[in-house]
């Protein structure tokens, strides 16, 4: 369903979205292209989980991403040239270089940190929240974690914590382990946990959940803003888990864009798609769902879409140009902002 | 063991009291919460199982809101402290016992120590972890921890490791004032340690080592509780003519460097004392930093007085078997003046 | 209820509670006369749980304790003045006086290993279990903890794995949370979960959950029996959580011994006890129910337990001389242990 | 970086073939595998995420049952792994990344390296650790992490640090045949590292220091990955007419001091080479060790080329500034000829 939104969040949405899709793409046959920049991790998939999330925030609230983190990033109003620039480590990246995909962050647009390693997000971003609490503030913070983060004891330790003080803080778990090939295919084994629904490893421990289809845009606007309202009036954590499958050039320990990009004509002839991507066009991708909603709800033309993607495919190239020709930064900053007040 | 009721003499003057080192720490405690509003404390077991740890009740009473009792969960609370500081709070977690920190390792060394240096500058984390490290007596293997010299391994993690009262207020309120991750040493033997502290004086420079006693003869470099043990071994060479300097670093990182370097360079000799383990120990790092920068200033090797490559065990016996003791820092001072000197080589 | 066994294993049940009651005691006594033998646990007001537990095993079978460990080494039949000797750090300790209280073990009556680091136990006792499954032997393993463990994410871990891998494990939970007095009266805080059952946190990840109380021999002991016929027929994991109040010589951070040792009368007539500890004996103590059980079931007759009492505290008597007259280990021997092969 | 598909001179002769170091490890795992039904593998990412990962698969593919995937819970899988070598098993329990042994510190340092020692001796733990440490271009602050330092502070843990792919063949049986905790560290840049492997041979002994080069002005001590760097940097020397000797300890614990005091007693310069950051570091103590042992052997002061203490930065120019590179470890040995020397003073 649609989310419960004005027409232009609609397009805006879309906007973002498809942003987050074409950004990605053009990472991944850039990685192909070298040099290498290094392990990655693209949000082709689930855009439709964190772009709606981010849109039941304020600009005020906090989002601590992981490793999968650059839909957040430009969910949040990243300028996609320079998060380019920091996963090619130039001067002019985000975070001038010293980040990378796996820690990009950007503390002004209120990601003040991700954190790559598994689990390790989560208790930071309650304690953020706690820190909302303790200043008396309505601020949320919204901890983004996948399924695999469900395995570490530290998440497991942070919803109690987050339970007995009732931070107001919004768990949300992206599980994209539907039908995962896990390391047969040589990618990660798929989500490794005896729990039967990932909510009861919350509710154990008191925290109220709620799932949702992570392909189902509205669905997640309107859980978020349940969890979202419920944390800013006092009521403390929720876990909130989006479901999506994994997309199929995501499942390898390396990111792949098998059959190329995506097209917006899979939209209605998904059969069109490679053979490999034809179920998952069909009916795992949120993204084309979210179009074909848009489209039969006329919130935009075939025509306005097509316009948008041009528009969002020449920002890309401009972002790979700006990135490409920026330089490295010298040598001796390695040195710098270890600590604050020295070198 | 030290004398741990005897004053060490510091320039006392009309403007201090004699306090003793849990009393100084609470005092420093108690003031940076009433001066900060968004003064947080995780954890309170700050002063350990001792007969003092009641000392803290004043500030738990005055603050019911602002220290939080975490649940048996490091990692998390830890975590949850370093998000807090993220988000504009100064935030005090308490680990209690050092060996406890290994349970937060994850978040001590691979979250806070990196945050600002991969935001490029853009996020300060006013973290400090505190925690009571070494041989306290009957810890035995699982709880007599000194793991300052594994978080100095870790760079962005500033390292204080107090031996005094005045030394503990001055220097924890200056860890705040940096705004970075800090990492706070006692160790439970220095909590009854009675000290002049001066009413006026206010933070201690982080970076500034303090010596400790002036002496010609022989360097002693000691950190936290080796101060003291370090300061009794003075008291006997000295009956023996030996003129001990004792340096005490007081913050690793940032080092003092060049105290360390000055005295050795007056002395040229040169004796570690430290509760770390010995092998990669703060004494190894002290004693590196000498042998590439001050070679030429040696007289005869180093000699670092350090715990044993061994866990600790549980009975008494063996336990101060392995304490780098005064006895054993002056026997090693003994042995800087009797040996042959290189230079004669 | 009385444990179903044969009144021979009735009397050594209560034998082996009393010897550990009695040992206990004597601890704290020689705790106060000094010199200190550092922070210790003691296992008085939960012998009804460890003692039929341990009846529930094969001597093959392993057992991991946590700090609180002296009841299960009594309890599989460690000498009282060894046991003793090792908490006073002495040469003829069960391990030298390299252990002491906190880490005392005795690999050889099938107690491997001793952690009192919370959590810590849990998945090394999971571990041992993995190994002999990997074996494809029958032997069972218990792992030992307080409710304080649930707080630690290692054990939601272990939880977690075990499942999974179906190991042959029993999680015994020793809840001895109920009327604890927390910090105000100088102690831990009580047991700090949001949990309001620590068995949902075992459910959460498919293990299957018992509860019984854990003053009550006779279900401690059907429930571990439960549990462990499970776990050496391939069925995997239990957790079994068994409940009971502190004792209030434990709430303070150091045990003490208020208003003395238990004296027999109490039994019959708990109301002859101090003020403080009346409640307790005449509702609490697990150990006095079972000696009313056994009284009213004429397994025994009063002069039994009385000479059987006096026995005890001769035999404990006995171990402290043991101990206080054992040498300490030579220092040098510090540094032997630390590896095989090598000192 | 070093030509990784180099071979390494090292006495090749008919019984040997020519492996890469990913191979041998494999093979090393294997024969392990085949010789002990009761050799047990948790964790498979032994070989990282580079392109010979899949070299793995057969192993696999042979013993399904004896390799287990555990969850992304590396406290749980580690301690999984030390009970299970307390129930009679030898088991490998791999953390893939380094930084990942965080997560796991409870249990890797306060659990498996106390047990034997506070059981009094009765309690064998054969659980080998392994990981992939170091500098991988571009795992960045968190996940480029050398924890060996921090653990060769840890007493009651064997740490091997193989070089080459002979050496990994030979050392990974050893360290199981010794029973106790082990860390087994190997460096993603190694494995495509290719050399001979004899046939015949089986294990090294742990604690036997390889000279990887005889020479005759300058000692250079390397461990791991700079082990190549350092070798890189003696064939430009050579040129140069500087013969340097290169000490490979192979393991830290237990290390050979004889091998590094005797190089040292003659070549009277010593260079240390290390992907561990600098304080603390096994720099650190190989220089502390050598500072009070054979200060009177040294010409010129020691030189640490280290990482330093300086989070690691993702931007491929700002890691290759932090990287102990074969160029900067040929400058400190070009350093140390130039010198003035210390006798001299
Ligand atoms: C503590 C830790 N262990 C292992 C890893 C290696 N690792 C990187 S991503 C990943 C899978 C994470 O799965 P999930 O949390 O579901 O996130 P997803 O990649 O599916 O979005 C793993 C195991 C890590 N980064 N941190
Ligand atoms: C990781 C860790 N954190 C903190 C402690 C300090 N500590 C010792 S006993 C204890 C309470 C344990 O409670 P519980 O597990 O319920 O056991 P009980 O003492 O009640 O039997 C704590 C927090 C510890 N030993 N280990
Ligand atoms: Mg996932
Ligand atoms: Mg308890």
């Amino acid at each position: 369903m649609l989310p419960e939104l004005k027409q232009a969040d609609l397009i805006e949405l879309l906007n973002k979205m498809l942003l987050v899709r074409r950004w990605e793409e053009r990472l991944i046959r850039l990685a192909a292209e070298g040099p290498s920049f290094g392990h990655y991790h693209v949000y082709v998939g689930q855009e439709t989980i964190g772009i709606p999330a981010l849109f039941a925030l304020r600009p005020t609230d906090l989002v601590f991403p992981t490793h999968r983190n650059h839909g957040y990033l430009l969910g949040r109003g990243a300028d996609p040239g320079r998060l380019m620039a920091e996963i090619l480590g130039k001067e002019s990246g985000l975070n001038q270089g010293k980040a990378g995909t796996l820690h990009a962050s950007a503390p002004e647009l209120g990601i003040p940190h991700t954190s790559a390693i598994v689990g390790g997000i989560v208790p930071i971003a309650a304690g953020a929240a706690l820190a909302a609490q303790v200043k008396g503030s309505d601020q949320v913070t919204v901890a983004v974690f996948g399924d695999g983060a469900m395995e570490e004891g530290a998440t497991f330790e942070a919803l109690n914590i987050a339970s007995l003080w009732k931070v107001p803080v919004v768990f949300l778990c992206e599980n994209n382990t539907d039908e995962a090939l896990g390391a047969a295919a040589g990618g990660y084994p798929k989500s490794v946990t005896a729990a039967r629904d990932l909510g009861d490893i919350a509710r154990a421990v008191g925290v109220p959940t709620l799932v949702v289809d992570g392909t189902d845009a509205g669905g997640v606007h309107s859980a978020m803003n349940e969890a979202v309202s419920r944390a800013r009036n006092s009521g403390g954590p929720t876990f909130l888990e989006a479901r999506v499958s994994r997309w199929p050039g995501s499942n390898p320990l390396w990111p792949e864009l098998p059959g190329g990009e995506m097209e917006l004509r899979y939209v209605e002839e998904p059969e069109a798609a490679p053979e490999q991507l034809r179920r998952w066009y069909s009916e795992k991708d949120g993204l084309l769902r979210y179009l074909r909603e848009i489209l039969s709800h006329g919130v935009m033309g075939k025509n306005d879409v097509e316009e948008l993607d041009a528009k969002i495919h020449a920002q890309v190239e401009d972002a790979v140009r700006f990135a490409a020709d920026s330089p490295y930064p010298p040598p001796g900053s390695a040195y710098l902002d270890v600590f604050a007040g020295r070198s | 063991m030290v004398d741990a009721t005897k004053t060490q003499p510091s320039n006392p003057s009309s403007d201090t009291r004699e306090l003793s080192y849990a009393e100084a720490l609470v005092e420093a405690i108690a003031e940076l919460m009433k001066q900060d509003p968004e003064f947080l404390i995780i954890g309170s077991y700050i002063l350990g199982l001792g007969p003092l740890r009641g000392l803290f009740d004043k500030v738990r009473d005055e603050h019911p809101n602002r220290i939080l009792d975490p649940p048996t969960a490091e990692v998390g609370f830890a975590g949850f402290g370093i998000g807090a500081a993220m988000n504009g709070l100064k935030v005090l977690v308490d680990l209690s016992t050092a060996s406890f920190v290994f349970e937060a390792f994850p978040q001590v060394v691979n979250e806070a120590p990196n945050a600002r240096y991969m935001s490029g500058g853009r996020l300060a984390v006013p973290v400090v972890f505190h925690f009571l490290h070494g041989l306290r007596g009957g810890g035995a293997a699982q709880h007599s921890h000194s793991p300052q010299a594994m978080l100095w391994n870790t760079p962005g993690l500033q390292i204080i490791v107090p031996s005094s009262p005045a030394d503990v207020k001055g220097l924890l309120p200056a860890a705040f004032a940096t705004g970075n991750p800090t990492i706070f040493v006692d160790h439970s033997k220095l909590m009854p340690v009675r000290g002049p502290v001066s009413n006026s004086a206010k933070e201690i420079p982080l970076g500034v080592a303090d010596i400790k006693r002036p002496g010609r003869d022989v360097t002693v470099v000691a950190t936290s509780y080796s101060v003291q043990q370090a300061f009794a071994a003075c008291e006997s060479l000295e009956a023996e003519g030996i003129d001990v300097e004792l340096v005490d670093p007081r913050t690793l990182v940032p080092l003092d460097r060049q105290a360390i370097l000055d005295s050795v360079a007056k002395t040229g000799r040169l004796v570690i004392a430290d509760e770390t383990h010995r092998s990669c120990g703060v004494a190894s790092e002290i004693a590196a930093i000498v042998s590439e920068e001050a070679l030429g200033s040696l007289k005869v090797p180093i000699i670092r007085v350090t715990v044993p490559d061994v866990p600790i065990p549980f009975s008494p016996v063996l336990e101060s078997e392995l304490d780098p003791t005064a006895s054993k820092i002056a026997d090693a001072v003994r042995m800087q003046m009797t040996r042959k000197q290189v230079g004669a080589r």
